[in-house]
């Protein structure tokens, strides 16, 4: 579907995009992604794959990283463009249960974790956030967690902000002190999501994680998008990217 | 799409007949499910489904797909459930797609095709057979079928002996001259040729210095080779008298429109 | 782009030593002269001159070329002035570009080949010969000398017992498999290969109901093709001592790095 | 280069766009014209020619009619786009000799017929203007062409506006009624071409006619542009788009 770019707000890199986009927003959860037709000089034949950030009002926000041809097209458009948008795709988040949640989110890892610390505050479910970033300016939507009434824990490699180390760093601090039962829900960079999972096995607590691949069709047709998943491969696009951690066989 | 002009959309392939001339291609589609929010199938005239072997394979380590200039190159390397599962798990819910289903059978060796379409031919609820022996990533031979006239005419002789389904062989473009390929296939039974399959090519990884798919080369497919696709359609409609079915490119009204014309014009 | 990993930018192709690896593919460069106002000579490494006949061709009726997804289809013909005017009219200004400067030649018959070769041995000025074996839009032929390895080590034999010049053979793509050709070429006395030519297609008119090349077919060139001529160049690399020369599709810096890479990394 | 969309006017089908593109203004000649290269969705391969229509104090001036994928997008920028061109390119018309000029132009092809106009005014040279099309939408520049000093007629085939009939009608009279020393100028349609290549003949008046073909490299590089004249093929990007009506073989 063509979605209207309502905004766009550029920080660095990075970019927070709002499409009027209803259908979507409305059977869109928190992990699911959509996938964007880009076009323009040097359009990638492929759509590529963004996590929802945010969906509600039959709106449906991005937040996204300018990284190649693909993402700089999508952050260089203006208000008012049409946006050829097709999703929500993949599976999401566990959204069950009671017991609070600790989001882990590395650079614009923390996009589908606004989605779900909202989701799981409105079911009175406790949200604690860390946020890493090798500087300030990767530490995204700090304030946006904070007005969805989580409690927001930053670090940064250089120390600029919050503690100075990697994320996995105040998470453990956190998983060792107050050992109540909990359940991880992490998105970012491999080693982090690889850090994550080895904390939910030291500490036994459930984890999920959110898996980047490259994307073809996006929709589980290809088979092109695969990772391996207790030694059978599966798909990224359809049976994730939402995976539970201590099944992601990280060697494969 | 068939070569004869339609006089309304349905045509005739063989004894088979479809609403439409659109096909989903064998791969492109996986297992109709998939695409359940993405497309109406009451709109199309077939789907091929991904390609079925005797035993369950895992398909090529990854990475499997890279991106190119109007295209992708895959190495997906027939991953897929096996023929038991296939008519097990993925049959039931074909048959229930309202668009004609045809299967696409794959194999190492002839005795394995032969086992595969041998299973098929208890189920119901399939409107024909599509032979893959052209995919460029298995390594056990299965494109070598696809490019010696000789071993491809025997082995679509042995299937056309144990089934009555309407038959078609998929050819491959990496050869010399498709015509000796499409014209054995034909003397040995099939009802229609797809032509094409996908043309080998690969892509270099400029960080790690090696090529990007592991298994070093993969079918490119897309816009890009739409060109090669309508060429050699072009040449076995002009070759053969049963019915091909154009492949590769196809993404646009007119691109089909192309192949119609290609095929008809011989 | 030969297979060597440049320490400098200068590249050896056996006796050649050029400047830099990039190199100007036969017929998208003209004469030289047509592109002055787009190009600075004096940062290429060499330039491949339009393929000389014998006599002068005036090339395939109108159209000739036709726009694709990435590419385009082109059945000039070999248009030329013949190698009489060849050296009269163009090699004087060829002569004067500040880069290294190929003849390409073409022809219908061995015979031919050896004429223009022969005929050009008392020119000065030319750094090397490519043979074009592989040109898809002569009907007389051309294409053979590219498709049967016996016949293709005939001619490069013939060829270099007549001549001195660094000789590099363009390979076609439209083969089911090019190593052999390469092994052909090679053992014939090549001191590079060229990999590869354009493949062949088609584009039907939509509104005509024909096809829009006056040729029916013409040879595929551009982004579309890369893939395909980096697997051949990758292909070849590892069968043959000789440099392979990385030409289709090369628009970038990157492309250019990849086929490098492709050659170096068998 | 990369030239900055100052302005653009639409009507119906057509845009006029001003161009900033100093380089090109000071060596452009009548007849003379630039290639375009398109981006955006389903963007062409090649680039796309189309006459200067007025080249004066660092701009250039395009005349365009959006009719495939490259002139729809290039009719659809806005200003501040910035445009990839390379030009001039070709050979323009004659600009010697004192005679009378009489120019004809239907459609989009008085584009290189306004540049013509304005130069020979500037050499004292009269012009007259014939501007056909189907309808009045079709007569373009007729403004233009006034404040450049020519004397113009117009033919529409409905007869809105001007002679009803072809533009050849009203040329025809003026050959005839005035046999004085004049040059004909024509851009156009194929038809059109041909129709003055006949009149040409009959009054014995020297003539130019701009040819279209389908370009790929637009440099003379290719040979994919050639058109027969005098029995030999010549390519329409370097050789033309000018060529002296008698010299081209119209059937071959
Ligand atoms: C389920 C899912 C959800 C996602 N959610 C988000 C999100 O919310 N926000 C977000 O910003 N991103 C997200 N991503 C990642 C995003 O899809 C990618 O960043 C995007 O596809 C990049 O596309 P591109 O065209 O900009 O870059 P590309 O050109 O595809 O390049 C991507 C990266 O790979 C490198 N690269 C490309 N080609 C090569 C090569 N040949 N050799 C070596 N390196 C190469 C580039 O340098 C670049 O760093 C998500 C991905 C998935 C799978
Ligand atoms: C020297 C020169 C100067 C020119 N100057 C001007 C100028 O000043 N102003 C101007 O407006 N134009 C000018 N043109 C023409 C202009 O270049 C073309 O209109 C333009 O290239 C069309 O490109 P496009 O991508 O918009 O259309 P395309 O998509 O290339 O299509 C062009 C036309 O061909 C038809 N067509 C395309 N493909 C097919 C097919 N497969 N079968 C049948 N029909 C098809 C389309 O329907 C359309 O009408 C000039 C051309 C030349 C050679
Ligand atoms: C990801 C992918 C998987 C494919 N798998 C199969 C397959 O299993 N069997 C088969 O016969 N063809 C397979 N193909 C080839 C397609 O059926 C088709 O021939 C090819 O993609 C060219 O058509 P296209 O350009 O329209 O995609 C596959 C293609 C792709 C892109
Ligand atoms: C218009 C045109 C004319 C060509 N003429 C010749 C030729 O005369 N001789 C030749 O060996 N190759 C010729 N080629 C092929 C090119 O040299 C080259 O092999 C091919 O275009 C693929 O490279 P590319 O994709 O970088 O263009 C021609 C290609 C084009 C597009
Ligand atoms: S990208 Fe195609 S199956 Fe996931
Ligand atoms: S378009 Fe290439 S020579 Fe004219």
């Amino acid at each position: 579907m063509l979605a209207e770019l309502l905004s766009i707000r550029r920080f660095g890199p990075y970019a927070h995009l709002v499409l009027a986009a209803p259908a979507i927003a409305r059977r869109a959860r928190p992990g699911q992604f959509v996938e964007v037709r880009l076009s323009g000089e040097g359009a990638p034949f492929w759509r590529r794959p963004f996590s929802i950030c945010r969906a509600a009002d039959g709106r449906v926000e991005l937040l996204i990283k300018a990284r190649g041809r693909g993402s700089a097209l999508l952050a260089a458009l203006g208000p008012g463009a049409k946006v050829d948008v097709l999703g929500p795709l993949g599976k999401g988040f566990t959204l069950t249960g009671k017991t609070p949640r600790l989001l882990v989110g590395g650079g614009y890892g923390i996009a589908p974790l606004l989605f779900l610390a909202q989701v799981l505050k409105a079911k009175k479910i406790p949200v604690e956030v860390f946020i890493g970033g090798r500087c300030e300016e990767d530490l995204l939507l700090r304030r946006e967690m904070k007005l969805a009434g989580a409690k927001v824990t930053c670090s940064t490699e250089d120390g600029s902000v919050g503690f100075q180390g990697r994320v996995t760093m105040p998470l453990e601090v956190r998983l060792r002190q107050t050992p109540s039962p909990v359940r991880l829900a992490a998105c970012g960079p491999h080693g982090l999501l690889q850090a994550v999972t080895r904390l939910a096995q030291t500490y036994q607590v459930p984890a999920e994680v959110s898996l980047e691949t490259v994307l073809a069709c996006g929709l589980g047709v290809c088979n092109g998008c695969v990772v391996k998943i207790k030694g059978e491969y599966q798909r990224v696009c359809k049976d994730g990217p939402v995976f539970s951690a201590q099944d992601v066989d990280w060697h494969a | 799409m068939p070569k004869q002009k339609p006089a309304s959309l349905s045509v005739r392939l063989g004894t088979l007949e479809l609403r439409n001339p659109v096909i989903l291609a064998s791969g492109t589609c996986g297992y109709g499910t998939e695409l359940e929010d993405q497309v109406d199938f009451s709109t199309l005239g077939a789907l091929v489904a991904k390609s079925v072997t005797l035993t369950p394979r895992t398909g090529n380590p990854m990475p499997r797909v890279v991106e190119c200039a109007a295209g992708m190159l895959n190495a997906i390397g027939l991953a897929n459930v096996g023929v038991e599962a296939f008519c097990r798990e993925k049959l039931p819910a074909l048959r229930r797609l309202p668009c004609a289903v045809i299967a696409n059978v794959a194999g190492s060796t002839a005795e394995e095709y032969l086992k595969v379409v041998a299973r098929l031919e208890s189920e119901a609820g399939l409107a024909g057979l599509e032979l893959n022996v052209s995919c460029p990533n298995v390594h056990a031979g299965g494109l070598e079928f696809g490019r010696d006239p000789g071993v491809l005419g025997e082995l679509v002789a042995a299937v056309r002996e144990i089934t009555r389904r309407p038959l078609w062989v998929k050819l491959t473009p990496n050869v010399t001259d498709i015509v000796p390929l499409a014209l054995a296939a034909e003397a040995a039974g099939a009802d229609a040729l797809t032509v094409s399959n996908t043309l080998v090519g690969m892509r270099m990884d400029l960080e790690h210095r090696r090529p990007v798919l592991a298994n070093v080369t993969g079918g490119l497919s897309g816009p890009a080779i739409k060109p090669v696709a309508l060429n050699l359609v072009y040449k076995t409609a002009g070759a053969v008298k049963i019915p091909v079915i154009g492949c590769g490119g196809i993404s646009t009204a007119s691109d089909a429109l192309e192949f119609l014309m290609a095929g008809e014009s011989q």
